[in-house]
């Protein structure tokens, strides 16, 4: 609980509405996630078999041994380095997953909130991988990029955590960075014609 | 009608649609389909341009992106571009082009009178002049020269247009969509490679448009049409046209440019003007077809002189005769097409002149079909400045004969493009059957194909490509099938290639635009520039827009007959990207203005927007510089962000600085290893100051680390070097001690991070401290850390620390309430006279506490010049150990920060002056040290400095000179402690 | 250029971040008398014409410093190993 | 033998159909020994053969040259020439270069187009300003001419660098009016010219292939054309310094890295001075041909491939676009490589070296075409006498052991971040 205002991370950045090529359906579409538990876990020396079966038992989730994401109940755990892991959860939102986390495997993994720390935009739509192509140094083909893969890069001189969720993509961006990468995605999707939707 | 040169019904424009344009102000009208060379010869315009050095009248050689003449300013305004190829611009309606570096018209070009002056002006002559006298040189001669050179003129407004850039990825790439391109997208798609195929042209078909040839029976034309029709419908065939691939680059990176809009006046909204594609390709085959070459004789450069090819392509694909009597001049049988197809489109076909001593049956038939005459021989003469209006023709036994004419066609044979193929080193090689160079070593995953390979034959083109399609797809892990097409014998082209008429006179051009004529070659090779590097570099043969696509060969072929070489020996120059000339700012793409870099903006930055603070950029961040009130000077608003802070409090967002979480059971050892002072001791809930050494014993970085638990540290970095810092703790954790227990990741975007600064700050924080909490001096001392809530439940850091000097906070929550905290803040400290600062206040404050920042971590510093010295441990291992005890990174002699007052509180310590002895002059000799920052400092009522000053510590009290010869300025100031206010820091501790 | 993270695969040049030789080794710093190896570690870095054992950092993707064994004169990158495997 | 240019002689061969230029430089064979070979044909090494000559009255000199005269750096690089360095070790140093370049037409008899257009590097914050000024100084100290413009006095200059809308606006700049650029190939030309008149043999394709190494001292070079007996040898190769060091046994704080290039087709007058970003990578000049020729960082890993790849050409052009918007439309005509000596500290070593008659000049970074003059003054100074030239004190190889480093950058010893 707080008395203070919760933004998120787009609070501000994005409106909601049409921009670019007014024609016809969107190319794509943009929604933030807002609100959503963030962590990073990062296995402790020798723990990995340990931390493994750990998140096995209270989440479900095989932890994946690379740029994949394994979904548990309730929290996804995407690769993103050699024993490191980005965790998302809808069900435990903000700071709550790393609370949960840092609880949960204690000594095994270290822990830390970055709820606050990242944009998460959702991108779907026929042209969703031409826009992201302009960006994206990573072959996002469907046979290549498969349901769950994930990547961390850069767009734009930013970096950014992909994955992709069925037929959308998932966009991790620097809190900071936000506006301005709200300004290429907009500047990329004008062709297609982007729906920004809040 | 207006297009006295079309041809009704001819080629592939749309003759149903007319597209008006202008030339040097002229409206004229062309087809949809049309280039704009196509379109200036349907309208019987011959005169284009005007050459670089003699300003000689130029017309159009090529249809291609080789061409050397026709270059011409397209469009007008902040859109102009200078230097465009005719050949190449697609007409769109509207279009509006000039002739360029000509004066005052094209027709009357006053500085064409050079070319009396070319015996002076031959290769390389400037270096030899231009000496005398020696101050001539700067007034006269070279704004002489510059006003001569360059060819268009640049815009000199801002670029209007958007550009963008994206990746891609396939199994084969196929660049150049002619008959051996088409053929390998099609063997390779057919199986299911995932292929993009890449032309330059704005119609797919390469020469298959160009000619009339046959294939399976249907025209080539059709062929080329049903071949993309069938790449179009693979799903996994991506076809870019107008999109030129112009470089190779290591791991199998081609980068392409697409010409999205430039075949329309302006982009359409929301459409970027060109594209950079960057292209992964497991396998590449190009198809890049090749150049036919000029032939060398006296005046070969007159408008109406064309190459062979070109003819074919004005008269097959665009409809279009570039002249009503043609003269043909060529060295090999191909051309003799050229005569029938201009014979076949009305034309009349004066003369073939045929430099080789044979003549062969298919010179027989093409004679009887077009009522030609056939002459062994050269040409030896043209006449018409203009436009070509006769040729002179010398035989065999040596008799002339003038025929007239307005089109010479001209072939000395072919090339193959083989830029693509040595943009990784690999050097072609020379073939002595076709009298050219081939490609030699590819690059890892290229194969060649069609003309590109020397395969000359339209079969062998068609075959080459198919076999090079299906092989890259086997090697992308397909199964094609069997090739259908045999592969046919390989086809020699001339067996002796005329390069040179050398017994016509006038000047004969070897490189068009840059005017290298043959005697400029002889020259070279006289003075000792004998390797074709050295004619180029001399001479400036190849270096022009084009690169010498068409005069290369022939250049090296002139230069081994005046060297008494073999040309297969003489080598050639090197090709480099871009095969063509690529705008900046596609290169750039969307990154230019504002968005040449990111912005990254602070938790509190709409809020501080809100308060007018003037903003900075800081890397990437942009950060509040101050707050000024309506009407307020900037130093005083720097005095009165200061006063406040130090009389009541003050409150900055310091989220920019970097924040790492270093966890794990190690992390103590871990953090004793990459700062010189220790942290394994420290107790929880308390921080430290730390400094970082490079590993050669410099400094680094600074800041503080509080501990949070026995295995969690929690470090701050300078905004500058957070990500540098990041770097360095993962290479000392990955690389020299993996077997620590030891986590680190950036925490920077997550915490919002405010310092609160002044006697009352204590008073703010603790109204916003929920209740149970207690951050009294006793509780919470200097340098104590802790977890906290604030604001109703919000979880909060608060860290007891000071760079102001003043008791402070600093107070971080989850960035997502950054904003809200700042509100809180200021509404909890309103009754305390609460008032932000920006980072200039910042600076001033600790400069006035003497704490080193940016200016005095300048990587030039050591611990010892920053007055920590002592700070270095001795007995444990860390970074910069061994190589910071070294005696010159230790000694008095080293210049040391110091303070500095003027003695004179109104004069400024200016940042950047010298340091000389008082009364020593300012000169190399006296220079002892340098000011890093400078301040006023209200509390003082003085400006003051840091300086590093050699022997510092040891001169307090002592008068130096701060010297400013850059601004003009010198101020006496004496040398004092760092530490102006309270140096005991006992307000720190209150 | 393209180099394949062992972790993240094959990415592009401005993804990663160069360092140089791979094989030196940081002397004890606490060894008084390892002036030279020291000098050597800091200022002398294997700089050969063909095979070069190197230091890159994947900054822009899983932040794994790598060992690259790549070939100076044509680019070819014959193996990339994490750095802090078998360290 | 040459012959002097005048411009009598311009005229009279003119009127002749140019027929009786002779070579520019005698293609010799190379003699048994000689007193001081020089392997390197670049800028360096012949320079240091003309001053040997000219200074030092050494003239039984060979120069050999493994490819063309000038195939390397210094027939690849942007041509800048400015003295506007801080630190004590380089200041004099290069400003003395500057004084060499502004009377070297009349020294060489050749014009080598010395364009003192100017050298304005422009900054884009208080702190940058700053470190600036403090530069600025260190010329001013030394003798050499800097302005500090203002906002306004870089727009006279540059009227369409972007002031409006840049996301790094420039604030002003730091000047240097004698600064500018130099025709690279005339200056190798000229100085073959004037060291071959001289009597140095200049022998291309000849590429040392070891060194003889006598009880500690050298007794000669081995080379594509056979061994070349030497009393001195002296090392000016750049880019190849670890290769050919590696030879006679040094290990050299340098490291190998590629520099590209960039330039324009040629168009009308639009830059009249040397230009620098100063929040990115791009500096910019107009050739005399019309071209603009620029480049930016290094691409940042050892090479020996003489190419760059994609990553820095788009670096550069970004920063191009930033600084100068209007450039967007005109078009990149070549882009190469050259391969640079990067030292430890970024500043250049000449010295002698363990070997005995062996010297070695080179770590000269991505900055050592302006340094062309002095570093073969001062490099002929210690070869003919065995003492550093003053001007060069700094320049040893003892500074990286003594931490006595010259780190105009302080970047530490890392050579891909000078
Ligand atoms: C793209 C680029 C831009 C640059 N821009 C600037 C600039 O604007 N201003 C500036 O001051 N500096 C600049 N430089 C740096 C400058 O060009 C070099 O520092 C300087 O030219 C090096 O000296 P040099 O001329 O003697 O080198 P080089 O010309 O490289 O000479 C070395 C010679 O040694 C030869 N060689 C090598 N191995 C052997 C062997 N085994 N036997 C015989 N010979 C051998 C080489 O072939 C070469 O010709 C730039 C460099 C590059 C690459
Ligand atoms: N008989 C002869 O002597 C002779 C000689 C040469 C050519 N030819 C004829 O020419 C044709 C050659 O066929 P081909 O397929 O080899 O070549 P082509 O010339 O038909 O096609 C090459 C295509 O590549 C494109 N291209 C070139 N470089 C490119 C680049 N970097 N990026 C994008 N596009 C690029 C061109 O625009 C062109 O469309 C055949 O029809 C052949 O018969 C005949
Ligand atoms: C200052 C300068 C200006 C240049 N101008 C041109 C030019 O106008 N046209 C051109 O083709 N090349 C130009 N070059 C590049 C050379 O053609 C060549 O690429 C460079 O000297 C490197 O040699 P290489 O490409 O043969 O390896 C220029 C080079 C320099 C150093
Ligand atoms: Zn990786």
């Amino acid at each position: 609980m707080s008395d203070l205002q919760s933004l998120s991370a787009l609070d501000g950045v994005s409106a909601a509405g049409r921009f670019g090529n007014p024609d016809g359906n969107a190319g794509v579409t943009l929604t933030e996630r807002a609100s959503l538990g963030l962590a990073t876990l990062e296995v402790r020396k020798d723990q990995a078999v340990a931390l493994a079966e750990r998140v096995q038992a209270a989440y479900g989730a095989a932890l994946p041994r690379g740029p994949i994401s394994a979904n548990g109940t309730g929290v996804r755990f995407i690769g993103i380095a050699p024993g490191q892991w980005f965790a998302v959860s809808e069900t435990l939102p903000n700071e709550a997953l790393a609370d949960d986390l840092a609880t949960k495997l204690h000594g095994l993994a270290s822990v830390a909130d970055h709820s606050s720390g990242r944009a998460v935009m959702r991108l779907e739509g026929p042209a969703v991988r031409e826009v992201l192509a302009k960006g994206l140094a990573v072959d996002i083909d469907s046979r290549v990029f498969l349901d769950g893969a994930a990547a961390v890069t850069s767009i734009g001189h930013m970096g950014v955590l992909v994955w992709r969720d069925g037929e959308a993509f998932d966009l991790a961006v620097f809190r900071s960075f936000a506006s301005s990468f709200y300004g290429w995605l907009r500047a990329s999707a004008a062709e297609f014609g982007i729906d920004v939707v809040t | 009608m207006s297009q006295i040169n079309r041809l009704t019904g001819k080629g592939l424009v749309d003759h149903s649609k007319t597209v008006s344009f202008h030339f040097d102000g002229q409206p004229l009208e062309g087809h949809p389909g049309d280039t704009l060379a196509s379109a200036l010869l349907a309208n019987g315009i011959r005169l284009v341009g005007r050459s670089f050095k003699y300003h000689r009248p130029r017309g159009i050689l090529t249809a291609g992106s080789e061409e050397p003449n026709a270059l011409v300013e397209l469009r007008t305004g902040a859109r102009r571009e200078p230097n465009t190829r005719a050949t190449t611009i697609e007409l769109y309606d509207g279009l509006d082009a000039a002739s360029q570096n000509r004066w005052p018209s094209l027709k009357f070009d006053l500085l064409s009178i050079n070319q009396l002056a070319s015996p002076i002006f031959g290769a390389g002559f400037y270096y030899k002049t231009f000496m005398w006298p020696a101050s001539f040189w700067e007034k006269l001669y070279e704004p002489m020269i510059r006003r001569a050179a360059g060819l268009g003129y640049p815009s000199k407004q801002t670029d209007p247009d958007h550009y963008e850039k994206a990746n891609a990825f396939c199994d084969v790439l196929v660049v150049g969509a002619g008959a051996a391109g088409l053929s390998a997208a099609l063997a390779a798609a057919r199986v299911g490679a995932r292929v993009i195929l890449c032309d330059e042209d704005f119609a797919l078909g390469g020469r298959l448009l160009a000619e009339r040839d046959e294939i399976d029976g249907q025209s080539s034309q059709d062929w080329a049409k049903a071949a993309a029709a069938e790449l179009e419908s693979l799903p996994d065939c991506r076809i870019l046209r107008r999109t030129t691939v112009f470089g190779v680059y290591d791991g199998g990176v081609y980068a392409a440019i697409e010409r999205v809009s430039d075949h329309l006046p302006e982009p359409p909204a929301h459409a970027p003007r060109q594209r950079l594609w960057r292209i992964v390709a497991k396998q590449s085959v190009v198809c890049a077809g090749g150049f036919e070459r000029p032939i060398v004789f006296g005046d070969n450069d007159r408008p109406g002189v064309m190459l062979a090819s070109a003819v074919r392509t004005y008269l097959n694909r665009f409809g279009v005769t570039p002249g009503r009597d043609a003269v043909i001049f060529a060295d090999n049988h191909e051309a003799l097409t050229t005569a029938t197809d201009l014979s076949d489109a009305g034309a009349t076909v004066r003369a073939i002149v045929d430099p080789q001593p044979q003549r062969s049956t298919a010179a027989e038939e093409v004679v009887a079909e077009t009522g030609a005459l056939y002459i062994n021989g050269i040409i030896d003469a043209v006449s018409g400045a203009h436009g070509i209006k006769s040729v002179r023709i010398k035989d065999a036994q040596g008799a002339s004969k003038t025929v007239d004419c307005d089109l010479l066609a001209v072939s000395g044979g072919w090339n193959p493009v083989l830029n693509l193929t040595t943009h990784l080193g690999g050097k072609p090689k020379w073939d002595n059957a076709l009298s050219c160079l081939v490609p030699g070593d590819l690059p890892p995953g290229m194969r060649v194909a069609g003309a590109a390979a020397g395969q000359f034959s339209l079969q062998a083109c068609l075959a080459s490509g198919e076999a090079a399609g299906a092989d890259s797809a086997k090697d992308c892990g397909f199964s094609p099938s069997a090739c259908s097409r045999p592969a046919p014998a390989r086809d020699v082209g001339p067996v002796v290639p005329v390069w040179f008429a050398p017994s016509s006179r006038g000047k004969a051009f070897v490189d068009f635009q840059n005017d290298v004529s043959v005697s400029d070659i002889k020259l070279a090779a006289r003075e000792g520039f004998r390797v074709p590097d050295h004619l180029k570099r001399y001479t400036t043969l190849g270096m022009a827009t084009d690169q010498g696509k068409t005069s290369n060969l022939n250049g090296a072929a002139l230069l081994a007959e005046a060297t008494g070489r073999h040309l297969g020996a003489v080598g050639s120059t090197t090709f480099r990207p871009p095969y063509t000339p690529v705008a900046i700012g596609a290169l750039a793409g969307h990154h230019r203005g504002k968005d040449f870099r990111p912005t990254r903006l602070a938790p509190s930055h709409a809020w501080a927007v809100e308060q007018g603070a003037v903003f900075v950029e800081a890397g990437a961040w942009m950060r509040a510089l101050m707050f000024p009130k309506p009407g307020e000077a900037a130093q005083d608003t720097v005095d009165r962000e200061v006063a406040n802070t130090r009389n009541n409090v003050g409150v900055c967002d310091v989220s920019t600085l970097g924040k790492i979480d270093v966890q794990g059971s190690d992390a103590g050892a871990f953090l004793d290893r990459v700062y010189i002072n220790g942290f394994s001791k420290l107790a929880v809930g308390k921080a430290r100051y730390g400094l970082m050494l490079r590993e050669d014993g410099f400094a680094m970085d600074d800041g503080t680390t509080a501990r949070f638990a026995d295995d969690h540290f929690y470090m701050t970095t300078t905004t500058a070097n957070a990500v540098k810092v990041s770097q360095h703790l993962e290479f000392c954790q990955q690389v020299l001690w993996p077997e620590l227990d030891v986590q680190t990741v950036s925490q920077t975007e997550q915490w919002a991070q405010f310092a609160v600064a002044g006697p009352k700050s204590r008073k703010v924080i603790e109204a916003l401290l929920d209740s149970g909490q207690d951050i009294s001096n006793e509780a919470f001392p200097y340098m104590a850390c802790g977890s906290f809530t604030v604001c109703g439940g919000t979880p909060a850091r608060i860290f007891r620390l000071s760079f102001s000097g003043e008791l402070a906070y600093e107070i971080g929550v989850p960035a997502r309430f950054g904003d809200g905290l700042i509100r809180a803040i200021m509404k909890a400290g309103a009754e305390h006279g609460i008032g932000p600062y920006g980072t200039e206040a910042l600076g001033v404050m600790r400069i006035e506490k003497g704490h080193a920042a940016g200016p005095e971590l300048n990587g030039q510093t050591t611990a010892h010049d920053l007055g920590l010295g002592k700070m270095m441990s001795k007995k444990k291992d860390f970074i910069g150990r061994f190589m910071g005890q070294r005696e010159a990174l230790n000694e008095a002699a080293r210049a040391t920060m110091v303070g500095l007052k003027p003695l004179d509180p109104k004069m400024r310590i200016n940042a950047g002056a010298h340091l000389a002895p008082k009364d020593a002059s300012a000169d190399a000799e006296n220079d002892q040290g340098y000011v890093t920052s400078q301040a006023y400092s209200p509390e003082l009522k003085s400006f003051i400095g840091l300086a590093m000053l050699s022997e510092g510590p040891a001169r307090y009290g002592e008068v130096i000179k701060v010297c400013d010869p850059l601004r003009d300025y010198e101020t006496l100031a004496e040398v004092c402690s760092p530490h102006f206010i309270d140096p005991e820091g006992e307000r720190l501790r209150v | 250029m393209r180099i394949t993270c062992p972790y993240c695969g094959p990415r592009n040049l401005e993804e990663f971040t160069y360092r140089g030789d791979a094989t030196v080794k940081r002397p004890d710093s606490l060894d008084e008398s390892a002036t030279e190896a020291w000098v050597d570690y800091v200022y002398l870095r294997k700089n050969p014409a063909g095979l070069h054992k190197e230091f890159w950092q994947h900054t822009a993707g899983c932040h794994a410093w790598l060992e690259v064994t790549r070939d100076t004169t044509t680019h070819e990158i014959v193996a990339v190993e994490l750095a802090s495997k078998g360290r | 033998m040459c012959m002097r240019y005048s411009l009598a002689g311009l005229l009279t061969n003119a009127l002749t159909g140019n027929r009786n230029w002779k070579p520019v430089w005698r293609e010799p064979e190379p003699k048994p020994s000689y007193d001081v070979v020089i392997v390197g044909g670049g800028g360096h090494g012949l320079a240091t053969a003309h001053y040997l000559a000219k200074e030092h009255g050494i003239t039984n000199v060979a120069v050999i040259e493994k490819s063309y005269l000038g195939s390397g750096n210094v027939g690849r690089n942007t041509t800048i020439v400015r003295s506007n360095y801080l630190l004590p070790g380089n200041e004099p140093f290069y400003e003395w270069s500057m004084k060499l370049w502004e009377g070297l037409e009349q020294d060489l008899n050749y014009n080598a187009m010395v364009s003192q257009r100017g050298v304005l590097n422009v900054f884009h914050s208080d702190a940058q300003r700053d470190s600036f000024v403090r530069r600025g100084n260190a010329m001013r100290f030394n003798g050499a001419d800097a302005e500090l413009l203002d906002q306004d006095q870089v727009r006279a200059l540059v009227p369409f660098v972007d002031f409006e809308n840049a996301r790094f606006p420039v604030r002003g700049g730091l000047y240097q009016a004698r600064g500018g650029t130099v025709r690279h190939d005339a200056v190798v030309w000229g100085y073959a010219r004037s060291a071959d008149m001289r009597g140095v043999d200049i022998i291309q394709n000849c590429a040392a292939t070891g060194f003889r190494i006598e009880n500690g001292r050298i007794t000669g070079v081995e080379t594509e054309k056979g061994f070349i007996g030497a009393k001195r040898v002296a090392l000016s190769v750049a880019g190849s310094s670890s290769r050919v060091g590696e030879m006679a046994g040094l290990r050299l704080p340098i490291e190998s890295h590629v520099l590209q290039a960039f330039v324009t087709e040629g168009i009308k007058p639009l830059l009249d001075t040397v230009i620098t970003f100063g929040a990115g990578h791009f500096y910019c000049s107009q050739s005399d041909k019309g071209g603009l020729v620029f480049g930016g960082d290094i691409d940042g890993y050892n090479t020996y491939a003489q190419r760059g790849n994609l990553p820095v050409v788009e670096d550069v052009a970004e920063g191009g676009m930033a600084l100068i918007p209007a450039i967007g439309r005109l078009r990149i005509l070549r882009s190469w490589g050259g391969l640079l000596d990067m030292s430890m500290d970024g500043s250049p070593i000449i010295d002698r070296t363990h070997v005995d008659g062996l010297y070695f000049n080179g770590g000269w970074c991505y900055g050592g075409f302006k340094a062309t003059p002095a570093a073969g003054w001062c490099f002929a100074h210690l070869i003919a006498t065995g003492q550093s030239h003053p001007f060069a004190a700094a320049y040893r190889f003892d500074r990286f052991a003594s931490g006595r480093v010259i780190d105009e950058k302080g970047m530490g010893a890392q050579p891909n971040l000078h």
